[in-house]
């Protein structure tokens, strides 16, 4: 697995996102053990300092919690919690610069919602 | 926190022993073959000496293995060199220091050294073997196995003294490349000198006597014993503050 | 001395530097390294045992024992007396039944006859002249080379042998062997060993007491005293 | 505990100094990074890390102690360079037994594995592989050696790009197995940059950066847009590379000072990170607008 390295967000915001992904997707339910840091050093080929540094991004926003010596678990809330926070963060930019671009393109709004209802998004497996 | 290592200086030197033995084990080759090449060239003898009793004529060959062992005192010598020359490129490969290397050295000199000097004493017994087997009208002097002794024990201290100047000249040299011309040149330069002078001191000739006229083996072995530990002492003092140029 | 000792070095640091640059370039592995030695120790034990193994009786020569030789011929030179010579070999014994009165001796082929020949008398009335080649030299093939001897006419007519050569291999102890013992150092082995090896030949004739001995120029002759 | 310090570290050749006034420290069990251009003095400075060479002034300690001839150092630390001096009659079989004897936490079963991985046959020797391959055989020894500091001086030189990605990442998996402290030199950041904890830049001898990757990441912003608009912006001393774009709009790459360009933002000026690799290229660089500069008045 590897992480875009073209992609110039931080080495561990890109983990802390796949993690959120997993979570979000029902990889990881709640109360699941997360992968280690080293776990994750070794599945992106990056260094484990990073990954715990993804980690701890993750349980700042009380997404994961720490059980001593046993390692880092889902929190309860998680997946709502990251829903809630994406629609928030990433799909309201992404909104506003889809809008955006509609004006500099003079679609109109009706024009833009039906591009959007007629995308076809493969079925994820 | 990964445990560190800690090494005992003599367990680092025997570890580095048993490594140069083996990255100088094409010195025993090169042995072999200086002491088959004296070999060959001794075997028709260095002097011939003619009797004759009017009709009859006896050419007399004499025969030793005096060109072996000078051979094998010189192989012991660039032994020296080699082995001080490889110890700046190989030993810090791996885990040394410049005492352990240099115990180390010495202790792989010691070992080419007596092995210089049996073989050496041994091929000269070969010449002698081959001659008896190959060549009629053969006449020699029974070599006992004391003789033997003696005689191997003389050239192993030979080969150590040899060695060990080689390797004291090959530090040298290591430490500044300077050295490698300048040195042969001071000696080369002094012995002129004394080639002129010529009722006047001869440092040269006084330091041979100094070996080559003591008739006893054991004040002999104390002489050669003394010298080689100058020199290595020498050795360590210089390589100590020497850089690793890998 | 110490210019040819300032020149033998030179040549020996030109040795070394030449036989260094060989070494340095010599580079057998290690398993082609431990096969080589291997066999050259093989070879070096095989030949140690052989060398003292070998049969050295017939040719041994303790050189040490060995007298020069010298002396000994001299005083035999000057008496003529036989027994001062140590380790006579009798190489060949010729008897003529002779009733003569007179005998000349001489060479055959007007050659110096280069053995020395000694002359013992007999009781007179004794009939036969007999001839003895003895040598003080070693006993080996090269070395029975003895002369050959005819009576003829009232002549004993003796004959230089064909002219041999004989080569010999001696080897010493090593110079690191003779600096503690006193041993023999084969570079100081000079013609005494050569002359000791080839000894010295004579001839002895035994004649009758009665008899006339006529010496040719060409022979030399001790009278025994 | 810092495994690795030093305090005002110097090298002179002559009148050339190879290391200059370095004042430095490394934290056990990291991975850092030491990145400099040809010639910018990092296999000098590794070499007096590892004790081969004598600082002609400022200190350095490894494990506390002065690496230089120092035996209980040398036990501990490996220096790897791109070409080591082996024996020349010793197969790399008979070469990996030997290094088994020196170092205590050797690791046969690696050894062993990844010489077979990578295709090197124990009975070939050293003196008759190929570049590459030699590389290859070095950064196995690095490797399987598990000193607790590890030090490889641009082990990667000739080896193709399958080999180098393997080899980073045995280097990750075995240090996720037993950490420790690796230092690794390179005149480029980007193959090696996820792996880093932090990294050293330095340039002619002296230290540029040590900064985590984190810390490096954020360090300077790229700016684009109207070069009047941004050279009010942006004090001169800030700059670190620029780049004319068109008639009068420029790049500028400048050292992020946290300033809130949110409002120029509407003005039409570009913000974004600047890639790791390139900022170590553009802090080193000799002139602020690169080899264009050399261009400029043709």
């Amino acid at each position: 697995m590897y992480l875009n390295a073209d992609d110039l967000t931080p080495l561990y915001m890109q983990v802390a996102e796949w993690l959120e992904l997993e979570i979000l997707n029902g990889s990881l339910q709640s109360n699941e053990k997360v992968y280690s840091q080293y776990q994750l050093a070794e599945m992106f080929n990056i260094n484990p300092a990073t990954a715990a540094k993804g980690l701890s991004l993750l349980a700042e926003q009380n997404l994961l919690y720490k059980k001593r010596g046993l390692g880092m678990f889902v929190a309860p809330q998680a997946k709502e919690k990251i829903r809630a926070k994406r629609i928030k963060e990433n799909l309201q930019q992404l909104v506003l610069q889809l809008v955006a671009e509609a004006k500099r393109l003079q679609l109109s709004q009706a024009e833009l919602i039906a591009m959007i209802k007629n995308v076809d998004l493969p079925k994820e497996e | 926190m990964m445990s560190l290592s800690t090494v005992n200086l003599l367990t680092n030197a025997r570890r580095q022993f048993n490594y140069k033995l083996k990255a100088n084990a094409g010195l025993f080759v090169s042995l072999l073959a200086v002491q088959m090449l004296a070999a060959l060239l001794s075997a028709n003898g260095t002097v011939s000496i003619g009797w004759g009793t009017g009709n009859s004529v006896a050419y007399l060959r004499l025969i030793s293995g005096d060109v072996i062992i000078i051979f094998s005192l010189l192989w012991a010598f660039t032994a020296g060199l080699t082995v001080a020359a490889n110890a700046q490129r190989y030993d810090f490969v791996f885990v040394t220091n410049r005492l352990s290397s240099n115990l180390s050295s010495m202790a792989v000199l010691f070992i080419l050294s007596a092995g210089g000097g049996v073989s050496a004493t041994l091929c000269g017994i070969l010449l002698r073997a081959f001659l008896i087997i190959t060549k009629d009208g053969f006449i020699f002097t029974n070599i006992s196995p004391y003789v033997l002794l003696i005689g191997i024990c003389s050239a192993v201290l030979y080969s150590l003294l040899f060695s060990a100047v080689g390797y004291f000249l090959g530090i040298l040299a290591q430490r500044n490349k300077a050295y490698a011309i300048l040195l042969p040149a001071l000696f080369l330069g002094l012995l002129f000198v004394e080639a002129r002078s010529v009722g006047g001191t001869r440092h040269i000739l006084s330091v041979i006597h100094f070996f080559i006229r003591e008739s006893s083996l054991l004040i002999f072995a104390l002489k050669i014993l003394l010298t080689v530990a100058l020199l290595y002492g020498a050795a360590i003092l210089i390589a100590s503050k020497m850089e690793v140029r890998q | 001395m110490t210019g040819i000792f300032a020149g033998g070095l030179i040549i020996i640091i030109v040795l070394i530097s030449a036989g260094h640059f060989v070494i340095s370039r010599i580079k057998p592995s290690l398993s082609q390294t431990r096969i080589f030695v291997g066999i050259y120790l093989l070879l070096l034990i095989f030949a140690v045992a052989a060398f003292y193994c070998l049969d050295k009786t017939g040719s041994a020569l303790v050189l040490e024992n060995r007298g020069t030789g010298e002396n000994e011929f001299q005083r035999f030179l000057e008496t003529g007396r036989v027994e001062y010579l140590k380790g006579l070999r009798k190489l060949g014994r010729w008897s003529f039944t002779y009733r003569g009165q007179d005998l000349v001796l001489r060479s055959a082929d007007k050659e110096h006859f280069w053995t020395t020949v000694v002359v013992e008398r007999k009781e007179a009335g004794d009939e036969t002249i007999e001839v003895i080649c003895y040598t003080t030299g070693l006993q080996l093939p090269e070395t029975d080379n003895p002369p050959l001897v005819k009576l003829k006419d009232g002549q004993l007519l003796l004959t230089n042998p064909p002219p041999v050569e004989i080569n010999f291999y001696v080897a010493g102890y090593d110079f690191t062997m003779t600096q503690f013992t006193a041993g023999i150092d084969a570079n100081n082995v000079s013609h005494e060993l050569a002359q000791s090896i080839l000894g010295n030949q004579i001839v002895l004739v035994r004649l009758p007491g009665h008899l006339q001995l006529i010496v040719d120029e060409t022979v030399s002759v001790v009278e025994q005293k | 505990m810092k495994n690795v310090e030093c305090n005002r570290l110097t090298k002179k050749y002559g009148s050339i100094y190879a290391v200059n006034d370095l004042t430095f420290s490394i934290p056990e069990n990291s991975i850092t990074g030491l990145i400099g251009r040809n010639g910018a003095g990092k296999t000098t400075l590794l070499k007096m890390l590892a004790g081969f060479l004598l600082p002609s002034g400022g200190t350095v300690r490894i494990l506390g102690q002065n690496p230089f001839n120092n035996l209980q150092v040398a036990a501990n630390l490996i220096f790897i360079d791109d070409e080591l001096a082996l024996p020349e009659n010793m197969n790399l079989g008979e070469i990996l037994d030997t290094a088994a004897t020196f170092y205590e936490n050797w690791q046969p079963d690696i050894a062993y594995g990844l010489l077979d991985y990578f295709s090197l046959d124990l009975r070939s020797y050293y003196q008759q592989l190929s570049k590459g391959m030699k590389s290859t055989f070095n950064v196995i020894l690095g490797i399987a050696a598990r000193c607790p500091i590890t030090i490889f001086d641009e082990p990667t030189v000739g080896m193709d790009a399958a080999v180098r990605k393997d080899f980073y990442r045995a280097l990750l998996k075995d240090y996720l197995q037993q950490p420790r402290t690796i230092i690794l030199s390179s005149h480029l950041l980007g193959e090696i940059e996820d792996l880093l904890d932090s990294i050293l830049l330095i340039d002619a001898g002296k230290k540029c950066l040590h900064l985590s990757m984190d810390e490096l990441r954020s360090y300077a912003v790229g700016l684009s847009g109207n070069s009047k608009l941004l050279h009010e912006l942006v004090k001169e001393e800030d700059i670190i590379f620029r780049q004319q774009l068109g008639k009068d709009k420029i790049y500028l790459v400048v050292r992020n000072r946290k300033i809130d360009f949110s409002a120029a933002r509407f003005k039409g000026l570009e913000i974004g990170p600047v890639p790791a690799n390139d900022l170590c290229v553009y802090l080193t660089a000799k002139h602020k607008g690169g080899i264009d500069d050399v261009f400029k008045h043709s």
